[in-house]
């Protein structure tokens, strides 16, 4: 092309301690078109994106608006430029009004500087009329749904085409569509659409190539935090992109050997819980896999949550061989032989300030205890030992887990519960912000646990991965299972209309 | 309370990651650090005050802290838990005021101290309670129960003045342990505290405590009840403070409802004076006990020496400042380093584009 | 899945105003009930006695919420109020002629010095402002003591134009509750017109989004600790003009009732909520269930206590008000995550 | 000049018996309290005559465990005698009783400790405490006409000295049938406090007659609240103890006619010849001994009565009004 770029990053890399997630990306933006960005889990996008938007500095590289190098030195900075960004978890204020969230530091203005509510809440209601959602500007964002959320952030973006106070020229989005239904991806599409007519660039992540194919004219792929190539879209095939993004070939991402499965280990009847989830029954057997599938908010942590006792169920009955397990407690699971991988690494699954050993045994202090005190000797053989099997790379067993990476982590949150030997091992997103190396390892070992009999319940919201490891498929559709596959007839396009709820005739 | 009580906008998680060493290392400094302003304070005290040095210091010295002390040990493992009890001393007072009340109403000292126990006990399940159950913020409502605790003990006990305890026990204000100069509190503290340290450095129960206060969610995901197990620590705050009320009422030989006003700042202040994190777990036995041996010596010293009370509370809020600014310091120094590299970088590479 | 019908809204969204009211009514309830066990309590002099006393806490109120909105907490305004309050006095006790309203100005001027440090010190050293504000606490109570050194500045060295204002009335109504109310009414209204102060909400309501909103946290929360220093410092000058004389205890204790006030008058002590308005109204509600307790002819001895329980009760039932409300915008859009 | 009937100032047995170089802490309620401090400089003033040395040592809070410390520092300073005011009538006698079995010399004024026997002290006291309670009644009797509702403003619920006063004056009440005693409340000696429930106070009986106020920040408070309502004069007398340099003005412009003091000054000076005397056996604990105070004269030591042990008593407290307001700077 021959006009001047918007924005270059090139040469950027980022690394988080140990972590490298970025090492040689770039990205060129020019104005008027929709760019895509595709990768893997962790291939690097979101760092990328936030280095755009000022919030993470580079380490190495430069970032040129307008051919000028430039340096955000914080997310101000880089809104002033005229970048703006759709994170991809939401980020509202529970206690601002819906139409504030919009316009937060942006907010129309009367004479004498002060807001002008009237202006802003009449144009946060236009916002939503072109987003075809019916919310009341006026509304508080706490207790909004994850998709309710998303909405408001995306007329957050809309809002810029004509926002007075600065210059939409660069909008990023991340992956903000996993939560929307295909009507609200269409509106979504129509504001990119918008922007770029009036010369902005976007950025857009996706990990539905589909969606990538329909709304954007280039795609730059990264991998493993480097940049892989730039197309322009109709240069390029899915399983071009695909291979390029993975890098090898997909069986070695997912090693899975059949197995054939045993007695019911878990065993889930009628299970509810408030107006979240409704009616959930299925069983897992020793020696299989079975994936929970579905859009982000479509209950499946719930699932896991209900059963290991986090949440207090409120109809319905959960089994473990046979027994029944007592409402609203982990305990009890765990002697049970429950074990869960929880979603949220950072908040759920470790104490990030605490060294490594320290959580690998918390799950496991009560064996380790004689006379009331931990044996510390006890301690560090039983940590040492499971870092050295699940391949944790690491400094020393005392520094905090904060220091490894993503993928080590989920090892330290793995080595936690296998160590109580579970026989049942719910695990969900077990590769969520994972580098494909340790990907495939995480598969790998999971694989290796169903061989010797562990009945695993997996949530995923990545579908080669449930295609990939799953013995069957159950899919959730607003806490409801709204489907069930047999590993040889799930298909991702039948799971993702049973998952967006097109398809309940799919189910039994 | 963990982060809520601070303006600590969260460090972008690369900040951030760095920001977390390990917090063994952190406490070891700072606890490093208090025995050399133990020394200096010792040396200080022995160079300027001929009197400092009396072995009667070590009576006096207890005789003064014991009941802030004993009451600092359950609040570090509250706050190590990410709350806070703010209500410690009005309990203490409370619990004194039933006690003399029931006294002067004829019981017996043993049934009367009994019946404060229990007061304690219910005083803190109150907070857990409200805490735990109704998801409160405990600064919130410690500051209520500050002023309903004093308040029951203005009702029980004012405007009258209880004494005439028995001397046999009253003589632990008066007389130190038989053949030492250790005050009776000094050696009360010293057993709980040992006691408090094991539990928290040495027991599944300190891990849960510890794990909490840094991540709450991340506990309760492992199986540890973290509702029932702060709600415990309120109790044991209430019980203990409610003892130390029985010792500040012996001590003293009598008992008014005001006994012990204010002193839970003093309280709070001691705690965070020993490297505890008011954003919860991190924090160490030693690092309280140094706190208050120090603050104890000092403020010893600062009376010999005639200092007028008022240097002595600048001098108290001010060390309470730097207990927590130099930790925090180096990090702000960090930041800002690295924020004068990152411009520099992008002159440079500016001369290159 | 996304839409909600405006009509629910409309009720959650009046919650925030009902909280005021609730307020409201409870100090009409207290005097009510007072009133019927002493009809003397119903009388205008008693009225002016109920604003004049809830002034000083009210105003600190005003600045503690700009504080405890962005999460944070100051606990020094007491000894700036005692500080500021002497300072001023010793002032007008050296300087006869001194034009009272540059009293006013040197007082606002040491409260907003003192509120800057605090302000300095939490933003740049990341110090949790509890311990800050704790600390500034002894430290300025301390030097206060040294100053005032057991002395007493006497009614008659302070000028009549200051004592005025303690006591003198507008239409009946106390010219301290009119200041107070010009500031709260001021405050109020900034509070919700400009941006600056919604972000002061933002940070309190999520820090985290506050940043990558690119809202400069830092500068923001110390512009709320200067301005709740100053706000003491005022009162310490309005602590004069009502008392018309100060010695080393003035203000001790108040950090507690004003946090109390603030809490009372529906101020999330996380942040993000609440409104100066509210928070004066606790003030006066605090007042009131203490005068009224005179009035009523408890014994004294009872009024800490009842005051004690009534925070309680306050902070448990607007806890129980947010959970309903969350729990009604849940359910009624099915399964939805909390922001 | 309030003096004892017993001495003749001229002729006082002068300070020679009196030990040189005498170490003597004054320990007040709290160091900030402006009574004390007048009281102290009078006590520093009579000890530096003997030619001894003053110490005064104490906390900010006038709380018992604050004044612990600095009796603490005053046994293993070795010294000769400790003035205190006690904060508490008994949390300080078991570091007195160490004090004294140090052989130190115990006096007490302005707020008198009841520790029995252990420690032996003499009690300085400002006047009669009858006197005072009952003189309080009479003043206000006599400017109300002996009818009408009156009300107590008390400092802290558990102070002694004020509990004392206030039963003499219920007492004293009984010989005046139309004053009826509506309430005593408390003002804890802080400003705010005293204004919040006088004003409470005021609210619920607005036909009050009179106030009796026994404290110098309660009776300050509450004049300057009538000097600003002056329509409340009308029917409202208020009376008291109080500091002449705070009243001043109340009392000339007429908001306070008549209040109570004795000089603190001369209550701390003749302490601190009380002390000294002791320490130096000059002066003794037996009812009926008499000892020099400098420039007061000489005072004899009154029998222990009930509640007191040993005391002697400054003298009658002074009345103050517009005609003798201005000559003291106290
Ligand atoms: N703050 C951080 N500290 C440490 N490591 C991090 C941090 N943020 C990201 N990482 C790691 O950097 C790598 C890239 O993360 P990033 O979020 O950019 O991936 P991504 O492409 O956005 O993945 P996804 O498609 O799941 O969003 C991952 O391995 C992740 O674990
Ligand atoms: N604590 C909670 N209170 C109320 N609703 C919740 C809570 N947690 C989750 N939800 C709602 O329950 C639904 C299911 O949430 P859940 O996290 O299980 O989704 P999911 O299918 O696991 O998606 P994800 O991929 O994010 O895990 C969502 O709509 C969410 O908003
Ligand atoms: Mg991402
Ligand atoms: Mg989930």
């Amino acid at each position: 092309m021959t006009t001047q770029p918007l924005l270059v990053l090139e040469r950027a890399t980022k690394s988080f301690g140990p972590v490298k997630a970025l090492l040689d990306a770039e990205i060129t933006l020019f104005p008027g078109e929709a760019h895509a960005l595709v990768g893997e889990n962790g291939a690097g996008k979101s760092t990328l994106v936030k280095i755009l938007a000022g919030v993470h500095q580079p380490d190495s590289g430069a970032l040129l608006i307008d051919g000028e190098p430039t340096v955000f030195t914080g997310p101000g900075a880089a809104r002033d430029a005229g970048v703006s960004i759709i994170y991809q978890e939401p980020t509202l204020f529970p206690d601002l009004t819906v139409a504030e969230n919009i316009y937060i530091g942006r907010q129309p203005l009367r004479a004498g500087r002060r807001i002008d509510r009237a202006a802003m809440n009449k144009a946060a209601a236009e916002l939503f009329a072109r987003l075809g959602v019916r919310l009341d500007p006026e509304r508080q964002a706490r207790g909004l749904s994850v998709a309710d959320q998303q909405i408001v952030e995306i007329a957050k973006a809309l809002s810029l085409d004509k926002a007075q106070s600065l210059n939409a020229r660069v909008l990023v989005i991340d992956e903000p569509t996993a939560a929307l239904t295909t009507v609200e991806v269409q509106r979504l599409f129509e504001v990119m659409r918008t922007l770029r007519t009036q010369g902005a660039a976007v950025l857009f992540i996706s990990h539905r190539l589909e969606e990538v194919f329909a709304s954007c004219q280039r795609v730059t792929i990264m991998r493993d935090g480097q940049f892989v190539r730039s197309a322009s879209i109709d240069e390029v095939s899915v399983d071009e992109i695909i291979r390029s993004m993975v890098g090898r070939e997909l069986s070695a991402l997912f090693p899975k050997t059949e197995t054939e499965p045993g007695e019911v280990v878990l065993a889930v009847d009628g299970l509810g819980r408030d107006k979240v989830l409704r009616d959930i029954s299925f069983t897992v057997r020793r020696g299989e896999i079975v994936a929970l599938a579905g859009l982000v908010g479509a209950g499946r942590s719930e699932v896991a949550r209900a059963i290991f006792g986090i949440d207090k169920r409120t109809s319905g009955s959960v089994r473990i061989n046979g027994t029944e397990l007592a409402n609203g407690k982990p305990l009890d699971a765990m002697a049970a032989g429950v074990a869960l991988v929880p979603e949220d690494r950072r908040q759920q699954g470790l104490v990030m300030e605490l060294g490594i050993d320290r959580n690998l045994a918390l799950a496991s202090l009560a064996r380790l205890r004689r006379f009331g005190l931990i044996r510390r000797r006890d301690e560090r053989a039983l940590t040492r030992d499971w870092a050295q099997r699940l391949q944790v790379k690491f400094g020393r067993l005392g520094n905090a887990v904060a220091t490894l990476s993503g993928g080590n982590q989920q090892k330290v949150v793995l080595g936690k519960w296998l160590a109580r030997d579970p026989s049942l091992l719910i695990i969900d997103e077990p590769t969520r912000g994972i580098d494909v190396g340790t990907k495939s390892e995480v598969h790998r070992i999971l694989d290796e646990l169903v061989g010797k009999g562990m009945a695993v319940l997996m949530i995923s919201s990545e579908l080669p991965e449930v295609l990939g490891m799953a013995d069957r498929v159950l899919v959730m559709h607003e806490g409801r299972i709204s489907a069930e596959f047999d590993r040889a007839d799930a298909t991702e396009d039948a799971i993702m209309r049973a998952a967006t709820g097109q398809a309940s005739e799919a189910a039994a | 309370m963990t982060s809520d009580m601070t303006t600590r906008t969260p460090l972008p998680p690369d900040a951030a990651t760095a920001e977390k060493r390990s917090p063994l290392r952190a406490l070891v400094r700072w606890e490093s650090a208090l025995v050399l302003v133990l020394i200096a304070t010792l040396i200080f005290g022995s160079a300027t005050s001929d009197h400092f040095l009396q072995v009667t210091n070590v009576f006096y010295i207890g005789l003064n802290m014991g009941e802030i002390a004993i009451m600092a040990l359950p609040l570090m493992l509250i706050i190590i838990t990410a709350e806070i009890d703010l209500s410690v001393a009005s309990m203490m007072g409370l619990s004194g005021a039933v006690l003399g009340a029931l006294f002067s109403a004829g019981w017996s000292v043993w049934a009367a101290m009994g019946v404060a126990l229990l007061v304690g006990l219910a005083g803190g399940a109150l907070n857990g309670l409200l805490v735990t159950r109704l998801k409160l913020p405990s600064i919130a409502v410690t500051i209520g129960t500050l002023a309903l605790f004093r308040g029951i003990a203005e009702i029980v006990l004012a405007p009258r003045t209880v004494t005439g305890f028995p001397l046999s026990l009253t003589n632990i204000g008066a007389v130190p342990i038989q053949g030492t100069e250790i005050a009776w509190s000094t050696l009360i503290f010293l057993v709980l505290a040992v006691i408090a340290g094991v539990v928290l450095h040495a027991t599944p129960l300190g891990r849960a405590i510890v794990a909490t206060g840094w991540q709450p969610e991340a506990a309760q995901f492992s199986g540890i009840r973290v509702n029932r197990l702060k709600f415990w620590l309120f109790v044991l705050s209430g019980v203990l403070c409610a003892f130390a009320g029985i010792l500040f009422t012996l001590k003293n030989a009598s008992v008014s409802y005001d006994a012990g006003t204010g002193l839970e700042l003093n309280v709070v202040a001691i705690v965070l004076f020993g490297g505890v994190s008011i954003f919860g777990g991190k924090g160490s036995v030693i690092g309280v006990v140094l706190s208050v041996v120090v603050v104890g010596c000092l403020q010893q010293v600062l009376t010999q020496l005639n200092v007028a009370p008022e240097i002595q509370n600048i001098v108290i809020g001010g060390l309470l400042l730097i207990s927590v600014i130099i930790p925090n310091g180096r990090e702000a120094l960090r930041r800002i380093r690295a924020r004068a590299r990152r411009s520099s970088n992008s002159t440079q590479r500016k001369a290159l584009g | 899945m996304t839409t909600v019908t405006a009509p629910r809204f409309a009720r959650t969204g009046s919650l925030l105003r009902v909280r005021e009211l609730g307020i409201g009514v409870a100090i009409l309830v207290v005097f009510g009930i007072t009133t019927f066990t002493n009809p003397a309590f119903a009388s205008a002099n008693s009225v002016q006695q109920l604003l004049t006393g809830a002034a000083l806490i009210a105003l600190l109120g005003v600045g503690e919420t700009m504080v405890v909105v962005t999460r944070n907490v100051d606990l020094s305004v007491g000894s700036v109020v005692g500080f500021s309050a002497y300072l001023v006095g010793d002032l007008f006790a050296h300087h006869p002629g001194l034009p009272v309203p540059l009293g006013f100005l040197i007082g606002i001027a040491i409260g907003a010095a003192i509120g800057a440090i605090n302000g300095i010190v939490t933003t740049v050293s990341r110090v949790p402002s509890l311990v800050v504000t704790l600390a500034m606490l002894y430290i300025v109570r301390g030097i206060d003591g040294m100053v005032v050194n057991g002395h007493t500045i006497d009614p008659d060295k302070i000028p009549t134009a200051l004592t005025a204002v303690g006591y003198r009335t507008l239409v009946g109504i106390p010219w301290l509750a009119v200041i107070v109310a010009l500031v709260v009414v001021v405050a109020g209204y900034a509070m919700r017109s400009f941006r600056a102060s919604r972000d002061l909400y933002a940070i309190g309501s999520n820090p985290e989004a506050a940043t990558l909103a690119g809202i400069p946290a830092g500068r923001r929360v110390f512009t709320a600790f200067t301005l709740s220093g100053a706000l003491a410092g005022l009162a310490g000058v309005l602590f004069l003009a009502l008392h018309a004389q100060i010695d080393v205890t003035g203000g001790t204790g108040y950090e507690l009732t004003v946090i109390s006030a603030v809490v009372v008058g529906g101020v999330a002590i996380f942040g993000g909520s609440g409104t100066v308005l509210g928070a004066a109204l606790g003030a006066l509600l605090l007042n009131t269930i203490n005068q009224a307790l005179v009035a009523a002819r408890i014994s004294a001895f009872w009024d800490e206590a009842i005051a004690g329980a009534l925070l309680l009760a306050t902070i448990a039932f607007d806890r129980w008000l947010s959970l309903r409300m969350a729990r009604s915008l849940r359910s009624a859009e099915g399964a939805h995550r909390d922001v | 000049p309030s003096n004892n009937s017993a001495g003749d100032s001229t002729t006082a047995p002068t300070a020679h018996s009196i030990k040189k170089g005498l170490l003597v802490y004054f320990i007040p309620k709290d160091t900030q309290n402006p009574y004390e401090v007048i009281a102290d400089q009078g006590g520093q003033k009579a000890v530096q005559e003997t030619g001894g040395k003053a110490v005064v040592s104490s906390g900010t809070q006038d709380t018992a465990a604050a004044q612990i410390p600095s009796i603490q520092a005053a046994i293993q300073a070795h010294a000769d005698a400790i003035v205190i005011a006690g904060n508490d009538p008994s949390a300080l006698c078991p570091s007195l009783n160490q004090a004294a079995q140090a052989g130190i010399k115990i006096v007490s004024f302005d707020s008198d400790i009841s520790c029995g026997s252990a420690p032996n002290h003499l009690f300085i006291n400002q006047a009669n405490t009858e006197q005072i309670g009952t003189s309080e009644v009479d003043l206000l009797a006599k400017e109300i006409g002996s009818k009408g509702k009156i009300a107590i403003l008390s400092a802290a619920a558990s102070a002694t000295n004020q509990n004392a006063w206030i039963g003499y004056m219920k007492q004293e009440l009984k010989k005046y049938p139309n004053m009826q005693l509506v309430s005593t409340v408390y003002g804890n000696d802080d400003p705010a406090t005293s204004l919040t429930v006088l004003q409470g106070l005021l609210s619920a009986n607005p036909d009050l007659a009179g106030i009796i106020s026994p404290t110098t920040v309660g009776i300050s408070t509450a004049a300057q609240y009538l000097d600003t309502h002056k329509d409340l004069l009308s029917h409202l007398t208020l009376t008291g103890l109080g500091l002449p340099s705070q009243m001043k003005s109340y009392v000339q412009d007429g908001t306070v006619k008549q209040f109570e003091l004795w000089d603190p000054g001369k209550l701390g000076y003749l302490a601190g010849y009380a002390a000294a005397g002791l320490a130096s056996g000059s002066a003794s604990l037996q009812t009926g001994s008499k000892f020099a105070a400098g420039t007061l004269g000489s005072f004899t030591v009154l029998a222990p009565a009930s509640g007191t042990g040993p005391s002697v008593v400054l003298g009658p407290p002074t009345v103050f009004d517009a005609s003798n307001v201005g000559n003291y700077n106290f």
